[in-house]
Order: C-alpha cells, then structure tokens, then sequence
C-alpha cells in the first residue's frame, strides 16, 4: 500500500476581519514562513511541491497561479492551483508523496476576503447561469432553503442551531488568533435580524482574512523532521449534484461520501468512539449538525442534541470546533478547510494553549466550499 | 531524483473527444459529458465502474461561471464521487492528466476519470476581455494589456536572440493547419494554406499576426485511466504515463529572460528522469508541444531539448517535423489547426499521443509505429511548464 | 479507435444564431469588483510614483536588486528592506507594436508595450511599459529610453503616473 | 524570517481598485434550448426520462448525472407541484435589506423527481411551508424569452 504521510510543519496568520497592512502576497508569506520555521525546512532546498488553494474570482484575477510560486519560495518548483477546499489541496499533497513522486511537500491557502467588494455578486456567478442566476437572489438563499429542509427533515431545532453559535463564538475566546471571539446567548442568537429565513445574522460566519502553510512529508523524512508527526491517517472527498433540483437538500452527502472514504483509509468503525475531537465546517450554525450526522458521530437527525446536551462543547464527549470554527475564527473562503487543519493538528500536538484537550490521538477536520456547492474534504489525523 | 518510490504503474485505457468548434451549442457540462461519455464507451466502462474525476479548465472567466469545477462536475461523471478540479493556466490540459496520474498512482484510486473543458465563447465581447485580468491588478493592468503584447515581446526577445525571420517561424503554422485538415474535430484544418497566406495576414501585435495565433475555441475531451492490474482487464493496447512533471517560474515575468523556457526544461527533465529517458532526441518518437502560436511550438521543442537553443525552426524547414520526417511534431494538428478551448486542447494532445501510440489515429497516422511520445503545455504569465511521456 | 468514429459531437452556431434569436441565450455581468490591499512592497512603489521617482528593493544575501519591489526575494526566500532609488532610464528588453486593445478593438496606430530593463538593476530585471513620442519602425531591442512623467499635480500614485517611455 | 515592516499607519494603506470588466453569454444547450422553447411557444413545462435510473429530470437535461446515459425520451409534466423547501430571504445582492422579503422555493412539479427554484407571489411568507401546493404563473406570452423568467413566480394552487 501505499506510503504514510504526515504534517510536519504548520504556519498561519491571525484571522481578522481586514488586513490593510499586507498584500495577499504579504500575507502568504508570512503564513509560509512560519510553516517552513515550524518543519525546520529550507524552502529553496528542501521543498520539492507545493499546492495552492485559490478561485480566481475570489482574488480578481484571472489564473491565480500565476502569482503564487514566489511567496512561498516555489520558484521553478513544480506548483499546482487546486481551485477547492483546503482539504482538497491537502489531498492532493497527500497523493503526490503517495504515489512516490515527493518526499515534502507544501500546501496553501489564503482569504483576503474582505478585498472582494461584491461577494454575494460573486457568489452568484457561481450559480447554475441559465437555470438559477436569473433570479438575481442573494445566494444565501440557498442557505436558507437548505436549513429550512435540515430542520423539517431531522430532530433538529433553531435553538439546538443557535447552540452552535454560542458554543464555538465562546470558544474562539480563547484562540488569540480567531477575528469574531463572542460571549453571544442562544437568545442572542435567535433574535439576531433575520438573513435568510430560518438563518439569522448570527448563524451565520462572517468573513475574515488570513493565511495557512502545511509542510507534509513522507515516512522517515517526516519523522527525521518532527518530533510529533500528525499522521494523515485517512484523507477522502466527494461532490453530490451541483444541480439545485437534484441535489441531497437534507441531508449533506458530499460529507456522508468524503467521509466514509477518510475512515475507510483510516480503519475507522465508529467515529463516535475512535475519533477524540473534530474541526467541522459551521460556515452556517445548521452546517455543524447537518455535517456531524453525515460524518457518523450520531444517526441522521439527531446531533442537535448533542449540540444541546454540551456533547460537543470542549469538555463534551466530542468536543467539536474548539478553534472556534468559522463562526468563531471567521470564514476564509476556502482556506476554511486548511485553518480546521492547523488547528487539528495543535490540538494533537498539544500546542493548543489555553484550549488544549487533554488526552487526543485522534482528530477529524472536514471542508465545505459554501453555497452553491456540495463539495466536501475530509481528514482523519492521528499522532 | 526521489522518483525510485513510484511503485504504481498508470495506463490511458480510453479517449473521447468533442469537435472543436468557434461557438458551441452545447452548455459546458453538456460539452463535458459529450466528450466523457465518448471516452467510456471507448473502453466499455460504465460511469459506476469510475473510482474518481478529476477536471481540468482554465479561466472562470471565459466560461463565465466562478467555481466552474462544481457547476462542470454532473457533465464529468463526477456525481457523488471524490471529484477535484486542478488549474495551471494554459498548462491545465496536460496538467489534469498528471492530476489524474498520482490519483491512481497513490494507490487511493484505480480508475479515473480526466476531463478538460473550455467554453471561450461565452466571454463576450471577446475572451481578450479575461486575459487583460492575468496582468498583475495594481501594476500591469491599469496598462490595458492584451494576451497578445506578451506572447507578442517573447516572440519578439526569441526572434532577436537567435536572429531568426518570420518565415522561420510561419512554417509551423503551415504545418500544423495542414495536418489538422486530417482531424474530425478541427476547427481551422486547411490542406492548401501556403507561407504567404501565413505571412500576408493581418498584423495584430508584431510580431504576431492572424495566422501565427489559434483560434478561440469552444470543445472538451476526455481520458480513462487505470492502474496496471485493471488497465491489463480493460484493453490489451493500454498506453502507459512513464513520465510526469511540471514546474512553475516567477511571477515577474519582467525579471527574465523570454528567449529561452527554463520551466519547461525543468518539467521535462523531471518527467524523462522517471521515464528513465537519457537522450530525448533518440528515445521520443513523437512530440505533441504546445502551439498556442507557431513560435511557442519552436520554444517548446527546445525547452524539451530536443532540438538545441534556437535550432527548432531550421528543424521545421528540414521537415523533421513533419508527420513523416524524423520526429513528428504535432501531428493532431496542434491548437493552430485543431482549436484552442484552453484545457481542452491541452488534453487533446495527450489523446492525440494515445491514438497514434494504438496505431489508432487514422489518416493522421504517424509512419514506422512509434513506441513513446511526449506531450507538453504551457501556461500562466509564461511560466508553466507541463510535459507527459507515453508508452505503447 | 478515434478512426473508427464517424461523427463526433458539438454543435456549432454563427453569430447571427444569436443576434437573429434562433438560439435561446441569456447574458450576465458578473458585477466582480475588488479592492486589493497594495501592502508594503507595492504601497511604497506607489506612493514613490505618486513623488515621481522609481524606486527597488535589494537582497543582501545573493545582491539582487530588482523592481517592482517586493518584500522578500523569491530566490532566496529571505526578506528584504534595502531600498534604493532608481533612475528612470532604461532599455527596451522587448517590445510589440500592437493593433488591437484588450477588448479588440482595432487601432490604425499601434500601442507599443515594452519590457524596460531599469537602468542599475540586476540583469534582465524590468518592468512592463508602454513607448511614446517614437516612429513605430524606429523602435528596436537595446534601444535607450526614459520616463516621460505626468506633471506632480496630475500623479495619483499609479503605474500611469509615467505616461510612456521615450527614446533618449 | 518573517516580514520586517508592514503599513503601520492607515492613511498609508493604499486599496487599489479594479474589477473583471466580462459579460457573459450563455446558450441553454441542446436540452435546455428544447426546455425553454416550451415555456416560451407554450407554456408548459418538459422533463427528460432516465429508465435505467427510473428518474424524471426537470428541468429537462441531455444525460443522467447517475448513469451517465444521454436522454432523449421527454415528458410533460404539470405546471403545479409543492414546496420540498423554501426560505424568506431578506438581503439583496449587495447585501442591503431588500424592501419587501422574498419567497423562494424549490417546487417540485407533479410526483415528479425534479422541479425548479423559483419565487413565490400572492401569499403571506409566513404562511408558507413544506409540502404546500403551488403553480407556475406565467408570463404573457409577448413577453417570454425563453428563459426561467418566463415564469413570474409560483402561487398557491387548490385543486
């Protein structure tokens, strides 16, 4: 079978909502640096690959590859653009020590999200053009539909939704990097202005800027790195329809399917058992819970309770988006995957702080692309 | 080289492709799934028998939606499958293969799907209005640049580096518009084109002029591949990926020199060192270089050394690379003769190596049974490098 | 097999299938509009535009200096502070007469994009320019050149505080 | 080493400005063009049959995203159905609060397996919900352009 493969380094800025001090350039490098610092490798000598995370439309420009090698110290290396999750990029990092072909490899992902001034213009473009973009609807709409059909369709309620804010907004309190720390009341939560029916403004993530480097190696070259390799012990992805009208409204199955091929790598039976703690997409509180299902920590419907019940809160059996998930850290586009990464991977290497775990080996991170999409990256990491 | 840990062998087992056409009526999905469903069927393989997709296009912008991977995924059989999207700029259609290779070669995956779509036609006015946005936003673009000022000052730096004339250069697209008058799918193939027609049309940045440059294209084609144990099941002609890489230069393309492409050397040594190819020259059959304009396929036969620096156009007037010359140079046609939809051309370039490697390719059927082929695409701010070698 | 094919798909329309609405369209303005942060390297290259000068950044570890500047060097992947002032003169590295702008629209006198290697950079190091107050076939690679600026009240601190590059 | 300077004062933070100046042109495809010249000549909706997958997709498409085989059998279907999902949306697209919340929906049409997403009209938001019965209403027949626009919007339906 194939070779193992494990995270050797991690770097990242802070998250916040602007970032007028630093070009996006400037931001990734600083991420990279500290990634390369954090692997004790050189760059220039050391790193073979690298992959980067980016949609052009997100950076205003067109073919974004075109401007990321010389930050990262990728320069007449090979470097590829995976236009997806992080954990997609991740993926492919994986793959291309996998299959042979590299011993290290670097993977990055940026937001410099609050340099996009038309965001939900954007968004929409994404949308099918003849079939749904006429409608000229604020893409949240889909959001909203899709949480509506989550809370007809399982267990779960609106407060059980707005537990989920609560929890990881009080949980980014204590990650100095997260840009929306709050001490925010299921009240607060549910009588926030409403967005898009049943989400309200604060179901919802905001935005925030910021980058993350992964430096991944190979077998013995990871362990001559690191001290405390996190070993990437299942890694899977899936797409449902794109289509408005045939895709899963319910249910997430992009999550059910990515899932099942991580733990299927990973050995794993019982999710609820085998796994100590997980970083969940929460780009929408309903997302956590719909997502918790599809990754098996509970039968459909029913992770609203263990939202409810404190299951999932950091002294909970599961403890689920102690970062602070997007909620708390803010979204970062599709860099979101990669940061539930680097902050899986601190939880396992007890590098944590004042959020630290006690007692983790094993940790799940799982992407989403956000609305429109049903594309989902998801990773078991172990030590 | 580290490439002593590839264990796996990856095979092409079957090939589809659209027509190349200026304005298509199909939707980018439907051009997919055209495309993906002739490939299947070529090999007699059911979607559900597919283990994963991978999607290659290149600027959102063209086909006019953003994440066009998801919207493009149902047309690549990517439905409830792992599906990933990878994107070098106009490197992306030899790119999505070596995607798709280290899919199966990493053991994840032994069946993949390779897609690679492009609906330029949708840009309007014109495409050019999406390449002035490849320019750097803060420094370049308040300049109003084209795609073509840059192809433009390289082929002008090559010119005057190796004192070579534009009849040196216009011969490739003679070339390559005649051979393509031989493939079904071409949009500009014409038997009877002539140098002067090269060099008497329009002049729209010189250097280039209207017949140095293919045409904006709409099209798609796609790949099957398949690890060794079930590309043995599925064909008994599978045509193997010995070699794979790629390599990305500076984004300060004003900081180089564009006479020579370094990254293209890069990638190709790093693909003919895991093909164990030590003399290209000898070894390499039939070469499928990028040809975006006519120069281009002259720089790429260098950077691919197998010519040496500056030596490619008197080659080409040798006819060493014509279809029946000593190495086969674009005998598909290439992107001058066939069409340019981005990654879609890419990739038809590695179907093309597929056919002709299976003595499959018809009235473009290159003499004496080639054995190994490489493909090669270039991309981004002239920095990408992309080169694939296949063996019968 | 592709011999054995005898049709291959893909529809292919004319122009006037759309202007004479024989096929079904729609159209979209992506309304993408974006404000990038310049950051260090390229805020100061703009605000020095703004004071008409050029300026570079330099790389102590391997001596590069290079324009437009950047806060590390990508060779070396190392940071770098050590700014330095530039002329405005330099060589035409490369050049094209272009007939047609970006959005094609066709020109009976052509712009003239060049890449301007930068008078005391290191090799090949320049930046993309456009050439005024030149005949078109006097232009030539090698060929000396200088900044024609627009006068300080009109400079915004933009790349097209130079209007063009004129020979010397 | 990291960045050793960064902008420090805000009045020296410069955001440049620009954008991707692109419009965008869409054909509706082979099945598509089939599609909306329906609503468009006659007002009615058309679907395309899988039988291998024993599925109705509609709107209609040339190939079924689960077998990957290409469709040519179409069916009529009603211009009513009920709501699978729907959400009241209060944000325009340039995430100001439009004046009066939207209803949208995703209808599905007959006991079909497909449908479309459209607007809801003539009804108070707060008495929508899962599993109402709607119509299309359409446009005039002068004004269709063949597009998903041709339908203003769906309504309450009693039948």
């Amino acid at each position: 079978m194939s070779r193992s493969v494990a995270i050797v380094g991690i770097g990242y800025t802070s998250f916040r909502p602007l970032s007028p001090e630093v070009s996006y350039k400037e931001l990734m490098y600083e991420a990279a640096v500290k990634a390369y610092h954090d692997a004790g490798v050189d760059p220039r000598s050391d790193v073979e690959s690298l992959v980067t995370v980016a949609e052009d439309f997100l950076e205003g420009t067109s073919i974004f590859d075109e401007y990321v090698p010389d930050q990262l110290g990728g320069i007449l290396k090979p470097n590829v653009t995976i236009p997806g999750d992080g954990i997609h990029g991740l993926a492919t990092a994986y793959m291309q020590i996998a299959s042979g072909l590299f011993d290290i490899v670097a993977v990055e992902a940026h937001s410099k999200a609050s340099n996009v001034l038309t965001l939900p213009y954007v968004t929409a473009y994404a949308m099918d053009p003849v079939l749904n973009r006429p409608l000229a609807a604020n893409p949240v709409f889909i959001a909203g539909m899709e949480m509506t059909r989550y809370l007809w369709a399982s267990d779960a309620t609106r407060e059980q939704c707005a537990a989920v804010v609560a929890k990881n907004k009080r949980n980014a309190l204590y990650n100095p990097a997260a840009a929306y720390p709050a001490d925010l009341s299921v009240e607060d939560v549910l009588n926030a202005d409403w967005l898009s029916y049943p989400l309200t403004d604060n179901d919802a993530s905001y935005h925030a800027d910021g980058a993350i480097v992964l430096v991944l190696a190979a077998d013995d070259v990871a362990r001559s790195l690191s001290n405390a390799p996190i070993w990437i012990r299942g890694i899977g992805w899936c797409n449902d329809a794109f289509s408005l009208e045939t895709r899963a409204w319910g249910r997430a199955i992009y999550a059910e399917e990515a899932g099942k091929m991580a733990y299927r790598m990973a050995g794993i039976r019982n999710p609820m058992e085998e796994i100590d703690f997980a970083e969940i997409d929460d780009t929408y509180s309903y997302k956590e819970l719909q997502h918790l299902e599809a990754l098996g920590f509970c039968p459909l419907g029913q992770a609203g309770y263990l939202a409810e019940e404190g299951a999932t809160d950091v002294g909970g059996i599961l403890p689920v988006n102690v970062s602070g998930g997007s909620l708390g850290c803010g979204h970062l586009l599709d860099a979101s995957g990669l940061r539930a990464v680097a902050m899986a991977v601190m939880q396992l290497r007890g590098e944590a702080g004042p959020r630290q775990l006690t007692d983790v080996e094993t940790g799940l991170a799982f992407g989403w692309r956000g609305v429109p999409t049903t594309s989902g990256a998801a990773v078991v990491l172990g030590k | 080289m580290r490439m002593r840990n590839v264990k796996r062998k990856v095979a092409v087992v079957g090939a589809g492709m659209t027509r190349f056409v200026r304005r298509a009526q199909e939707t980018a999905p439907e051009l997919a799934f055209e495309a993906t469903r002739m490939a299947l069927d070529s090999c007699e393989l059911d979607v559900e028998q597919i283990d994963a997709v991978v999607h290659g296009t290149a600027p959102d912008a063209f086909d006019g939606v953003h994440m066009k991977g998801e919207y493009l995924s149902d047309g690549s059989g990517g439905w409830r499958k792992p599906y990933m999207r990878c994107y070098v700029g106009g490197g992306t259609g030899v790119f999505t293969p070596i995607h798709g290779w280290y899919q199966v070669a990493s053991g994840l995956f032994d069946i993949c799907l390779v897609v690679c779509e492009e609906k330029m036609s949708s840009c309007q006015p014109h495409p050019q209005g999406a390449f002035l946005t490849i320019f750097d936003h803060t420094t370049e673009r308040p300049l109003g640049p084209n795609l073509l000022w840059i192809f433009a000052m390289e082929m002008n730096r090559y010119m005057h580096t190796y004192g070579l004339k534009k009849e040196d250069i216009a011969l490739v697209s003679v070339k390559n518009k005649r051979n393509a008058a031989d493939h079904p799918c071409s949009l500009l193939g014409d038997a009877n084109i002539t140098l002067e027609d090269v060099l008497n049309s329009e002049v729209l940045a010189w250097p280039v002029q209207r017949l140095d440059v293919s045409p904006v294209s709409d099209g798609a084609v796609a790949l099957v591949l398949a690890a060794e144990h079930v590309a043995r099941r599925i064909t008994n002609k599978p045509v193997w990926i010995e070699g794979v890489g790629w390599n990305l230069d500076t984004t300060y393309w004003t900081n180089r020199d564009l006479c020579y492409p370094r990254y293209v050397e890069n990638a190709a040594r790093m693909a003919y060192d895991m093909a164990g190819i030590t003399e290209p020259r000898k070894q390499i059959h039939i070469a499928e270089p990028y040809d975006p304009f006519d120069y281009k396929e002259l720089h790429h036969l260098e950077g691919l050394m197998l010519f040496d620096r500056g030596k490619a156009p008197e080659a080409t007037a040798l006819g060493i690379t014509q279809r029946d010359g000593d190495l086969p140079v674009c005998p598909s046609g290439g992107l001058l003769g066939v069409g340019n939809p981005i990654a879609a051309a890419g990739l038809m370039k590695v179907a093309e190596l597929f056919w002709q490697l299976r003595g499959e390719a018809g009235a473009r059927q290159v003499p004496g049974q080639p054995r190994r082929g490489v493909a090669q695409a270039w991309g981004d701010l002239m920095q990408v490098g992309a080169v694939i070698v296949m063996g019968a | 097999m592709s011999e054995q094919i005898k049709e291959y798909p893909g529809t292919s329309l004319r122009e006037s299938d759309f202007a004479e609405g024989r096929v079904i369209h729609n159209e979209w303005k992506p309304n993408a509009r974006y404000a990038w942060d310049a950051g260090v390297a390229i805020g100061r290259y703009l605000h020095e535009l703004k004071k008409g000068r050029l300026i570079g950044v330099r790389c102590d570890e391997c001596g590069r200096l290079v324009i437009p500047p950047r806060v590390f060097c990508e060779w070396c992947f190392l940071p770098m502070d050590d700014w330095e002032y530039l002329p405005d003169t330099g060589t035409v590295n490369t050049f094209s007469l272009c007939y047609v702008t970006w959005d094609m629209q066709y020109l009976t006198e052509p712009q003239i994009p060049a890449v301007i290697d930068i008078d005391g950079t290191s090799p090949y190091v320049g930046i993309m320019h456009m050439l005024g107050e030149v005949d078109p076939s006097d232009v030539k690679i090698g060929m000396k050149v200088q900044a024609v600026w627009k006068p300080a009240e009109e400079r915004e601190g933009s790349i097209l505080d130079i209007k063009y590059f004129k020979p010397v | 080493m990291a960045i050793l300077n960064k902008v420090d004062k805000l009045h020296e933070a410069i955001a440049w400005q620009g954008d991707i100046p692109i419009q965008s042109r869409y054909t509706a495809g082979i099945a598509g063009e089939r599609f909306f010249r329906e609503i468009k000549d006659n007002a009615r909706i058309v679907g395309t049959v899988c039988e291998e997958c024993d599925l109705v997709y509609v709107p209609a498409r040339m190939f079924c995203e689960r077998c990957f085989a290409e469709l040519d059998e179409w069916v009529e279907m009603p211009s009513h159905g009920s709501v699978f999902t729907y959400t009241i949306l209060f944000r325009d697209l340039d995430g100001e609060p439009l004046e009066e919340p939207a209803v949208l929906a995703y209808v599905k049409l007959g006991d079909g397996d497909g449908g479309l997403v459209h607007y809801l009209g003539d009804v108070d938001p707060e008495d929508v919900e899962i599993g109402m019965e709607v119509e299309a209403v359409f446009k005039d027949a002068a004004e269709r352009r063949g597009s998903i626009l041709d339908i203003a919007y769906f309504r309450p339906f009693a039948f």
